[in-house]
């Protein structure tokens, strides 16, 4: 019941939206109750059993299995914020109910896909994400919001459909769908099993990973504050929660596939950062740096994926990298809502600025925050593996690059308060600094849950210095790089792949559709049409005809007659 | 009894000649209430007791007169006492005053001719009663006096008249060969050689260009199509019958025993798949209501040919008593179906006054009854379950298929397809909405309920096949040879 | 037995013309005539088989035959003839039409 | 003498007398004909459920036969997967009365459509409920003399032309069919669908001839289930109003083709047997053609019911792909499919309707707005639509799940490429309709005929709403005993264990 109640609450919420007649304007403040059961069980519910239902769907499991729980508290904590926002913001919306339905459902897909135990559970609650997603995507009715959300569903459809295959293989490889017998199955297949193909690039689209992330900067910028921080926040990392349930992160290790995810995720990370400091509109922004900490992550689970003895230590990490940059990511996106209309003016900018460099300091992996956590652990486990002189200086690097975007971030976010005209709403403002406080306070949960990560507060010089200095070097660098280098002017030259994706096919789609291939009776195969030709077409009735006619003349008939009695007495007397 | 059969319409026809007052048609009446019973009365008998042999007149054997009764000839019989007793009620209400004094006599004395046609056991007989239902049929076809009917009657007298002297020659040769006529006698005295197969080829030709059959069918679309729609559908259902009754009798009875027709029978098997597509095919393309009809019929006449290959090229075939089974049937299923056929098409010529398809639309929604029975006579026809035609074709299909000569299952498969593309022609028409409201007289009540009674009779005999397969089965033709000859 | 030979060719070739004549003659009296034609033939064929031997015993069953033969053959040909005047009152022609009776179709 | 002879016959019956009794009524008095034709639907729905009932709990065995003489038995039999069809048809009858009822209120010549109409659903009782090959047969061909009317119903040129069309194919079917049935009898001589092993007891000798005898049942059926290419008809049938087409695509006709290709390779040839020689896997391909042919066809098609009867050529495939693989997984897929495709097509037709008949709304471009208008006709549609594309929890997606878990373990690794692909382009012509009524504006202003408290007529929207429900719940509850999956599942496991 408890696991019913938690995941199923949004869904029940949006259920009571669609038929009551109340004023839907209190719908979309009760939006923000939808994750509330489900922070509930995240928080206390550690010794829950998990849930069987044999009767729903094709047996339905709930549990938090090994990283359920803090996925389920992330996503759970992510929506609070994200559905407090809206009831904050949306009210006003002229499509609020439908918005809030469908905010509800993208909410109950992802609380479900996080605690799912087996594979048809997790596919149909993240299935029902994917789609109610793409609706939160083109809210706004705007071109832009169009164009991405046209990106998003394509590429959502091409990833369900690869993922479902994937699953299907997975499914016949364990002969079981439950989560369990899938990663101990997978451990014994080759690397080069199509299923890693699948589920990799089926996730992958998901996720964000370099290559896959086309959608991603049109369509977290595109949707609606709260939408996008669910979006960034909680939606990309079930990409991330279907590799590690997929590949056996923990159960053999996979060198192949392992260092490609890592060199896929470096690669990531970087062209995150210059995508990003290219980008003028903040949220564009913050999505190009999802994908950069997308990238890390990947680069974490490709550590873990390398060496099964790494995994140990390397799954915390991954565990503590997705509820931190998902907080703080959210944390984000809220601020930059919540700013978006706010006139700058002295202190309050400052205040303001203040409370947005926090989750973003945090991403920067400065001192004392989550960031430095997750950092130093990555730091320690790539020094262990493979590859670990270019990872030693590339993460680093990553780090800088990262406190560059973030400094970006905050300057682009200062132009847009300078250009807007009215006063920063309170009860958005107070969403906002909850997140921030959740992103801030995250280290002394994590400390607790994972015993692997140093502490954030230590007092140890050395460990503040190596959190601080990229951030400093960032801050110092940034303003430099901004007025010195003309960034744009040397990467507008470079070609944007999506554009150019976009404008070939567009260009073939519409040579396509206006082919002959494409008219609506093309391929039309009725026999009865082509017979009709044969039957009343003019040289078809008048052969027939003629036929008739002779056979109507008496020296024909009696030729007949002749023929036929003869060729009959012929054949009697042939016995 | 079985005289009665003969005599008791012989004598309508001349009462109704003598008499042809107001009540002329209750000649007809009398006639119609009484053949049915005594049909059903020879067919319990034959039924119980198996086939008989009657002489007439108590006249020894060459030179008397003899009746002779089986399955095949009661079932016969009984459609013609079926079709025609349900004909001369619609006829009644059909046919004015002054036509009807020529109808009645006609009819009941083709009636006669045909009762006995179906009963005969002597070829020179069988001669004079098939030219008796010629001159009839000859005669009701050119009842309505309109030039083309005149043209085509005279046309289809002098084919048959043709068919018939061919018929006679063979008889000639078969007397002159074996000095005798009944064919029950026949089947036992003859022997192969040129002039046995000489006379066989001179009757088959002469019984083949009276059926109608693929070569010689070009005098049935005009004559049936353009005489009145009981005239009509009594060629169709019966006198096409007669003739093909006799081929029959005569191939099964006389030649086959005989050893001619074991390769003659692919011939008339290649005929009869030919005109099964060629008289769909013509029917297809028809655009006036009673021609299509009549090339169907010479379509369905194509099927019962293909009896002919199945029975009579393997002596003692196994599959030849579905083959038999399933020609009859399609015999008697295809009398009352085209008997209904016409009928509804008399009806639907009298209700929108044309005979063309083109102008008959939305009759589905003005007279439903007889658009119902269109498509009811029209499953029978096509050989969908469950009807007649279903059974004849299961019969037909069976026996193909176990005989091995596959090929003559183009007939049936292709045939029923082509038949469902033109009754569906028709029905097609009457389903379509009219774009002004055309001119529809009523039609009375009788005339709309004889087809339909005709068209449900056909669709019924697909449910009790067994009393009738029992018949043909139990009592064929050969079965009783021995009786015969003691 | 020779004699018989005579006739019954006789008879058959008589037939044949008829047919002959029934299928290339245009005109409808013609076309009965030559319909009688074939039937003195068939009634020749008979009157031959009665007595091919030529021996005094002459089988009675074919002459009886060529008498009904001749009735029918007479009723039929009556018949005929009146249908040919009634076309000829009709149309003022002597023959049969043969036109193809397709008008149109309906595609 | 008892129920187990009675129930079936009923079964029949019922809609069969209430179809002779409405011909016989006069066209004005609807309330009656109304009344009469809901309380036949509702009764065969409780004749059916009580037979079912009795079926699996008490495994009673329901069986009429009689002989016709013709060396084979008229049977009526039920077993397990006559119970499938028949609670399809027997539920989806209801409601498409009842839509029908709404649909054509008003309309001239009532009494035939419905009459029709009742006789259609009593052939597919008969279907369902043959228990040899030649009753099937028999209720088969009833089937396509009954929705002939159905089809031409509007009577106008398109519709005439249509009915041809439907006419030409299914008769030309038929006698395919028929002559595969008859040579099948005379080489292994009268069957029942329960017999098991009588082909392969036949000399082997015969074995190339079943093979043929095999591919012209299949060339029989496959003009009803619309196998590619025998497909011509379908999309031309569209002009027929919308519960015809409901009928046509979810109850009767294209299902029956494929019941019988399902039978056909279930229990004639029995699916070992089949695959031995070789007759499953082109069955397979043809399948998978018509798969991927029909989901491209209706990518082009711009009127929404011509992309829902391509859509169904692609669906119904699902079914013989299912039956033809040799895995008990597809075997499930197969059976479930056969229910699970019925209530989602009907459901996306009814809404089809709803949406025409309401806005006179037929291309998809023009289906703007119409979510904010219809909410309810549009919820249905988006989960038929979903259902569709096989995404969860929607039935659609345990049926796809079912057929490509059986195609993996049957070794046909590239069924879960058909599935996928066909998904996807399942989701390329569906996602545009649902995005279009959902999110955009309407273009011009609407030709709206109904003005009442709700969105349409209710006889219109209950139908739609209840089906929706249904593909819903049997998605949902997918693993409930008694749910089309679980009986599927029940089948699948003892396939002709019964006695």
């Amino acid at each position: 019941m408890i696991w019913v109640l938690a995941v199923f609450f949004p869904l029940l919420l949006a259920g009571l939206c669609l038929i009551t007649k109340i004023k839907d304007r209190y719908w979309v403040r009760l939006a923000a109750l939808g994750p509330l059961p489900a922070l509930g069980l995240a928080v206390f519910g550690y010794d829950v059993p998990p849930l069987e239902m044999p009767g729903f769907l094709l047996g339905m499991h709930l549990g938090f299995g090994e990283y359920g729980r803090y996925f389920l508290l992330l996503m759970a904590m992510v929506w609070t914020g994200a559905g407090l926002f809206a009831a904050c913001s949306m009210h006003n919306d002229p499509d609020r109910r439908s918005y809030t339905i469908l905010f509800l459902l993208a909410m109950c897909g992802t609380l479900g896909l996080a605690v799912a135990k087996d594979v048809v559970t997790f596919y149909a609650f993240f299935s029902l994400m994917t789609f109610t997603a793409y609706s939160l995507v083109i809210h706004n009715d705007t071109p832009f919001a169009w164009k991405a959300g046209h990106v998003y569903l394509v590429m959502a459809v091409l990833g369900e459909g690869m993922l479902i295959a994937g699953l299907m293989i997975s499914v016949h490889v364990a002969d079981s769908v439950m989560f369990m017998d899938i990663s101990r199955a997978v451990a014994g297949l080759s690397p080069a099993h199509p299923m890693f193909f699948l589920l990799f690039a089926g996730f992958g689209i998901k996720a964000g990973i370099l290559g896959l992330h086309y959608w991603l900067p049109l369509a977290h910028p595109a949707a609606p504050t709260p939408a996008s921080a669910g979006l960034s926040g909680a939606m990309i990392k079930a990409g991330l929660l279907g590799w590690l349930y997929f590949f056996p992160v923990n159960a053999a290790s996979m060198p192949s596939w392992g260092a490609f995810f890592m060199c896929l995720g470096l690669l990531g990370a970087f062209f995150g950062v210059l995508a990003g400091l290219l980008e003028k509109d903040p949220k564009t922004v913050l999505a190009y740096s999802s994908i950069s900490q997308m990238g890390l992550m990947a680069f974490f689970l490709g550590l873990a994926l390398f060496d099964a003895g790494l995994a140990k230590t390397a799954l915390p990490g991954i565990l503590m990298f997705v509820m931190h940059h998902g907080l703080a990511k959210a944390a984000l996106f809220i601020g930059v809502g919540a700013t978006k209309y706010a006139r700058g003016q002295g202190a309050v900018t400052f205040l303001l600025l203040a409370a947005l460099a926090l989750p973003a300091l945090a991403l920067a992996g400065a001192p004392f925050t989550s960031g430095i956590q997750v950092k130093y652990l990555m730091k320690d486990l790539a020094a262990m593996g493979p590859l670990h002189s270019v990872s030693g200086i590339l993460l680093p690097l990553s780090s800088l690059g990262t406190a560059l975007v973030m400094a970006h971030f905050l300057y682009r976010i200062l132009n847009e308060m300078k250009s807007a005209e009215n006063a920063c709403p309170r009860d958005q403002s107070l969403v906002w600094l909850i997140m921030v406080a959740a992103s801030a306070g995250l280290p002394f949960i994590a400390v607790q849950a994972f015993e692997v990560l140093p502490a954030a507060w230590q007092a140890d010089a050395g460990f503040i210095w190596g959190g601080l200095w990229p951030v400093l070097l960032g801050i110092v660098i940034y303003p430099a790089l901004k007025s010195r280098v003309p960034l744009r002017a040397a990467f507008r030259s470079w070609p944007d792949a999506v554009e150019i994706m976009e404008r070939t096919w567009r260009l073939y789609f519409a040579r396509w559709r206006s082919s002959p291939f494409c008219h609506p009776s093309c391929g039309q195969i009725n026999f009865v049409y082509m017979v009709d030709r044969y039957i009343y077409g003019y040289k078809s009735m008048e052969t027939p005809c003629s036929i008739e006619f002779r056979l109507r003349q008496w020296p024909v008939a009696g030729f007949l007659f002749v023929v036929l009695t003869l060729l009959l007495a012929g054949l009697g007397i042939m016995i | 009894m079985e005289s009665l059969l003969v005599l008791v319409p012989l004598a309508a026809a001349m009462g109704s000649f003598l008499a042809p007052g107001r009540g002329i048609a209750s000649w007809g009446f009398l006639t119609s209430l009484a053949i049915p019973a005594l049909a059903a009365g020879t067919a319990m008998d034959v039924y119980q007791h198996g086939a008989r042999r009657i002489s007439l007149g108590g006249w020894a054997e060459p030179l008397g007169i003899h009746l002779h009764m089986d399955g095949l000839s009661v079932i016969f019989l009984i459609m013609t006492a079926l079709v025609g007793a349900l004909i001369s009620i619609y006829s009644a209400f059909f046919f004015k005053r002054d036509t009807a004094r020529h109808f009645w006599p006609l009819w009941l004395l083709m009636w006669a001719a045909l009762n006995s046609l179906f009963m005969v056991s002597d070829i020179f007989n069988a001669y004079v009663v098939l030219e008796l239902v010629t001159i009839c049929a000859a005669a009701l076809a050119v009842l309505s006096g309109k030039t083309e009917s005149l043209q085509a009657g005279l046309r289809y007298l002098m084919v048959a008249m043709a068919g018939s002297l061919a018929f006679l020659l063979g008889v000639g040769f078969l007397y002159a060969e074996t000095g005798m006529l009944d064919m029950f006698m026949l089947s036992w005295e003859l022997q192969g050689g040129p002039v046995a197969a000489a006379a066989f080829g001179l009757m088959t030709t002469g019984l083949v260009m009276k059926s109608a059959l693929l070569p010689f069918h070009f005098w049935l679309p005009p004559a049936h199509g353009e005489a009145p729609a009981p005239v009509s559908a009594l060629l169709s259902a019966l006198v096409i019958k007669g003739s093909f009754f006799l081929l029959l009798r005569l191939w099964v009875g006389v030649f086959e025993p005989a050893g001619i027709t074991s390769h003659a029978a692919y011939v008339l098997g290649c005929l009869g798949v030919l005109a099964v597509l060629w008289g769909s095919y013509q029917a297809l393309i028809q655009p006036r209501l009673k021609l299509i009809i009549a090339y169907s019929s010479v379509a369905q006449v194509g099927y019962l040919f293909l009896m002919f290959p199945l029975l009579c090229t393997v002596p003692e075939a196994p599959w030849a008593e579905k083959a038999w089974a399933g020609g009859t049937y399609q015999a008697i299923s295809h009398g009352l179906a085209k008997a209904a056929l016409f009928l509804a098409a008399g009806n639907l010529i009298l209700s929108t006054g044309t005979d063309r398809i083109h102008y008959m639309k939305n009759i589905a929604s003005r007279l439903p009854m007889t658009t119902f029975t269109l498509g009811l006579a029209g499953i029978s026809l096509m050989g969908l379950p469950p009807s007649g035609g279903f059974v004849a074709k299961w019969m037909f299909m069976q026996a193909i298929l176990e005989s091995g000569q596959w090929w003559w299952a183009v007939a049936p498969v292709l045939g029923g397809l082509l038949t469902a593309g033109y009754v569906f022609r028709i029905l097609g028409y009457a389903f379509l909405l009219a774009e002004k409201e055309p001119r529809m007289l009523p039609v009375p009540f009788v005339l709309e309920k004889i087809p339909l009674i005709l068209a449900l009779c056909s669709i019924l005999i697909g449910f009790r096949a067994e009393e009738i397969i029992f018949l043909l089965q139990e009592h064929m033709l050969w079965a009783i040879e021995v009786e015969g000859d003691s | 037995m020779h004699g018989f030979y005579i006739y019954a060719i006789t008879a058959i070739l008589l037939f044949c013309l008829g047919l002959w004549g029934l299928a290339f003659h245009r005109n409808l009296l013609r076309k009965i005539v030559a319909l009688n034609v074939m039937a003195g033939g068939v009634f020749l064929f008979f009157i031959s088989i009665a007595n091919p031997d030529q021996s005094g015993e002459v089988d009675p069953v074919p002459q009886a035959m060529v008498l009904t033969g001749i009735v029918v053959a007479i009723s039929l040909t009556a018949f005929a003839l009146c249908l040919a005047r009634r076309i000829h009152e009709k149309t003022g022609q002597n023959e049969l039409d043969t036109s193809c009776s397709i008008e149109d179709g309906d595609g | 003498m008892n129920l187990n002879f009675w129930l079936p016959l009923l079964v029949l019956c019922s809609s069969l007398f209430a179809g002779l009794i409405i011909f016989m009524l006069d066209e004005s008095r609807s309330r009656l004909r109304t009344a009469l034709n809901l309380f036949a639907a509702a009764f065969k729905v409780v004749a059916v459920h009580y037979m079912a009932y009795r079926l699996l709990v008490h495994g009673e065995m329901h069986q009429v036969g009689f002989s016709m003489g013709l060396g084979f038995e008229f049977l009526i039999k039920v077993d397990f997967l006559s119970l499938m069809f028949l609670a399809l048809s027997s539920n989806l009858w209801l409601v498409t009365t009842l839509y029908a009822v709404g649909y054509l209120e008003g309309s001239p010549n009532r009494s035939r459509f419905f009459g029709f109409f009742s006789l259609c659903v009593t052939a597919s009782t008969g279907i369902a409920m043959a228990g040899n090959l030649i009753t099937f047969f028999i209720f088969y061909e009833f089937l396509t003399l009954t929705t002939y009317p159905l089809v031409v119903h509007r009577e106008t040129r398109q519709a005439l032309e249509a009915g041809r069309n439907y006419l030409w194919y299914t008769i030309g079917g038929g006698s395919v069919l028929f002559v595969g049935i008859v040579w099948l009898h005379v080489l292994a001589g009268p069957f029942n669908f329960t017999d098991t092993g009588v082909l392969e007891a036949l000399d082997p000798a015969h074995y190339s001839t079943l093979v043929i005898i095999f591919a012209l049942l299949i060339a029989g059926l496959g003009v009803k289930a619309a196998l590619v290419p025998l497909h011509g008809w379908l999309p031309v049938a569209m002009v027929a109003p919308a519960p015809v087409s409901a009928l046509l695509h979810a109850v009767a006709v294209v299902k029956a083709g494929a019941f019988g290709i399902v039978r056909v390779v279930f229990d004639v040839y029995d699916r070992e047997f089949a695959a031995g020689l070789g007759l499953l896997e082109p069955l397979a391909i043809v399948a998978a053609v018509t798969i991927i042919f029909g989901s491209v066809r209706a990518l082009m098609q711009t009127d929404l019911k011509k992309r829902l009867a391509y859509s169904t050529v692609s669906q119904v495939s699902y079914i013989t792909l299912g039956a033809a693989i040799l895995a008990p997984f597809s075997t499930v897929a197969a059976i479930v499919h056969l229910v699970h495709q019925g209530i989602m097509k009907i459901t996306l037709f009814f809404c089809a309707g709803n949406i025409a008949e309401t806005l006179g709304l037929h291309s998809v471009r023009d289906m703007g707005g119409v979510g904010r208008r219809m909410p309810v006709t549009a919820i249905c549609f988006t989960v038929a639509a979903f259902g569709m594309i096989g995404v969860p929890p929607v039935a659609g997606f345990v049926s796809k799940w079912y057929l490509g878990l059986g195609g993996m373990d049957a070794g046909l690794e590239w069924v879960v490429g058909i599935m996928v692909l066909s998904s996807m382009l399942n989701a390329a012509y569906f996602l545009p309709v649902v995005k279009t009524i959902w999110f955009k504006h309407a273009q011009k202003k609407w030709r709206t005929k109904h003005s009442g408290r709700f969105e349409a007529p209710l006889t219109l929207l209950l139908p739609a709403l209840a089906t929706a429900s249904m593909s819903l719940l049997a998605g949902l509850w997918a693993g409930w005993t008694w749910s089309p999956l679980g009986i599927a599942e029940q089948i699948a496991a003892g396939m002709g264990a019964l006695p």
